[in-house]
């Protein structure tokens, strides 16, 4: 018997997402009820490498076989779950659940600056979005996508705050890494591009040596020494400080 | 303005507002000329006092930071005041346009959670009927403990001669062994009859661990005594992989709709 | 969109097999949900035929892909169910009751002299089974199989121990009587043999023909103490030696 149709008979019937652990948690009791069978015995001590690898094996199937279904890893627990296309006659067959109501902009901005800057401070997220976060903060903990992580390191030593794991299956996102452009959003490294320093049309003058970032220059605010330092450096190498 | 009114109240803060107006000049961030955009934001907020609307303090440090860039645009490099403690690199045009850009890349990647947002209200997981095992009751075929009793009655039997009672016997069986015992013997045979169990039997002691042994089998399921009519001989056999009625045993097949592992209703 | 499709993704999704009632109403409630929706409209009022060849051909399809589960009608009402063959898994998913753990040869032992041969004293027990009983006992009375009775008319007063109710279910007895061959069993003679040095390596208990009929022989404690310790020694080292 195949580990792929065992872990699909298991996430079939099951009634949660279950994570990794949970799965080897049922293969290794599945021992109880049937002590003699030879594949369940085999399976008692199934490796997370080894589940890993059927359930990938087995989403690809699924995703392949085109259905009206899927098996997806959220929040790093399996479940299988119908395609968005049929919602109509599901949102008909489980009634009118009343969802919580979507999120707001400003919501959904500093929900993005956590999610890809995690862990940082409350004035680091109102920071980079300009304006106040207090009332958008409190909504997002209450809904529980955003958590207390602990303290910066810094003078006051403020909180600092990070997505949960709710965020994560709000989105249906399997982990961080799956955040749209995470890599690029992360940490992202604003060059100052040669058309800034050379040619600006609105501008009485235009003096490029004022535009580079030296290289020992102390980050623009104490809060996002982090953000500021990659485009310190790229801005090392422009040419204009010579003129 | 009236459209003013309307676009302000949704702006999220002065540099959505500086998004919108550098959006509509159709330009690219870094090319955006900066006192223009200072002049159309300060006539923005200029219009919500008019129209006396609230303007919050985020809108109105942008709007000083404009007047600072615009003003120091003016000036010829050589005579532009050098604030104490500005680096040289500490230009607020760059400082404006990184942060501009940076806010810019996070309202897209919001924009993107609300589509996952939107998306994910049309997933359903499944939730399947809640699956309910039978408690596991003696199947119909399977032997009572009374067939057992009356068979290894039947086969002490064989020893019940007052003279071995004051024997001394040599083997020494224990009921793990009689278990393995009985294991491999079933794995070999896949059906014995229950008298065979006893067949090499050689005491009336080593006949209680057979059966104490055969016993454990059936209450951990590994074993089944399975009687095909009443009286008849009794046989034992690995139980059937599932919990079906063992129709391939004995007795009348049972032609049930196939519904495994279903719940109730 | 197929009507089939549709379907599966109403069945994936349904908490309970459906009738074709039931799947007619969720076919005309979703318009509720999807007014605009051509494909939704265009189903509203399916009719029961159409639905059962969908239905039909949809069973056909998954008893061909031949996966860990398959579409059935049972009783008028469709629903997706697992293969037989997974059932260990799937009952150590629902986490059904573990039984407790088996009992140890020498537990099964000394339960078995105390059915057999109840009301009786430990030292009764120990002479039978020719090894001290302190820690099986007590794993017996913790588990219910066994309680105290009274006392025994002897020097000393000692406990007598017989079987609980809870001893018949776990066998699945009705009575005391429907021990196996009780009558014969409890005139079972059992001689004490000459030496306990033979008994086998490696196991946990002695072998059973120790067990001695206290009717047909007095008491053989004062016969035989000296070689009884030993043997209690060696075994208490491996208690549940049963794997």
């Amino acid at each position: 018997m195949d580990l792929k149709f065992i872990l699909e008979a298991i996430l079939f019937s099951a009634q949660k997402p279950l994570s990794l652990k949970e799965l080897r948690d049922v293969f290794s009791s599945a021992v109880e009820h049937a002590e003699g069978n030879e594949t369940v015995r085999g399976l008692k001590k199934v490796k997370e490498e080894q589940l890993t690898a059927a359930l990938e094996a087995l989403a690809k199937d699924h995703d392949a076989a085109n259905r009206s279904y899927r098996l997806v890893c959220v929040a790093g627990s399996w479940q299988f779950v119908t395609q968005p296309d049929y919602a109509p006659w599901l949102k008909a067959l489980v009634g009118h659940k009343a969802r919580p109501p979507r999120l707001s902009q400003p919501g959904l901005e500093t929900l993005a600056i956590i999610a890809y800057r995690q862990p940082l401070t409350r004035a680091e997220i109102e920071q980079v979005r300009g304006v106040a976060v207090d009332g958008v903060m409190q909504t997002l903990v209450e809904r529980g996508l955003v958590e207390q992580l602990g303290r910066a390191e810094v003078i006051g030593r403020p909180m600092t705050y990070g997505t949960t794991a709710v965020f994560l299956e709000y989105f249906g996102l399997r982990s961080l890494d799956d955040l749209p452009a995470a890599d690029e959003l992360r940490r992202i490294p604003i060059q100052k591009p040669e058309s800034l320093a050379t040619v600006d049309p609105g501008l009485a003058t235009a003096p490029p040596e004022q535009l580079i970032q030296p290289t020992d220059a102390p980050p623009a605010k104490a809060e996002t020494p982090a953000q500021a330092s990659p485009s310190d450096s790229a801005s090392t190498t422009e040419p204009g400080s010579s003129s | 303005m009236p459209e003013y009114k309307v676009k302000f109240e949704v702006f999220e803060g002065p540099l959505d507002l500086l998004l919108y107006l550098i959006k509509k000049e159709e330009v690219d961030i870094y090319e955006v000329n900066l006192t223009r955009l200072a002049t159309q934001f300060i006539e923005y907020i200029e219009t919500m006092r008019l129209m006396d609307l609230e303007v919050a303090g985020e809108f109105l440090v942008m709007a000083a930071t404009l007047m600072y860039i615009k003003s120091r645009e003016l000036l010829p490099v050589d005579q532009q005041v050098q604030v104490e403690g500005e680096e040289d690199g500490d230009d607020p045009r760059w400082e404006l346009i990184r942060q501009l850009v940076e806010y810019k890349k996070f309202k897209d990647a919001a924009a993107q959670l609300g589509v996952l947002e939107a998306r994910q209200e049309d997933v359903f997981p499944r939730v399947p009927v809640k699956l309910e095992f039978e408690a596991e009751a003696p199947k119909r075929n399977e032997a009572s403990i009374f067939d057992l009793l009356n068979a290894v009655s039947t086969v002490l039997q064989r020893f019940n001669r007052p003279s071995d009672q004051r024997d001394i016997f040599e083997d020494k069986w224990s009921v793990s062994e009689k278990i393995d015992h009985l294991m491999r013997a079933i794995s070999e045979q896949s059906r014995l009859k229950f008298s065979d169990l006893f067949a090499g039997v050689t005491s009336r002691s080593e006949v209680v661990v057979t059966f104490l042994a055969l016993l454990e089998l059936i209450r951990l399921k590994q074993l089944v005594a399975v009687q095909g009519e009443a009286f008849g001989e009794i046989e034992i056999c690995r139980p059937p992989p599932i919990s079906k009625a063992p129709d391939i045993l004995a007795g009348a097949p049972v032609a049930e709709p196939p519904q495994p592992f279903q719940g109730a209703e």
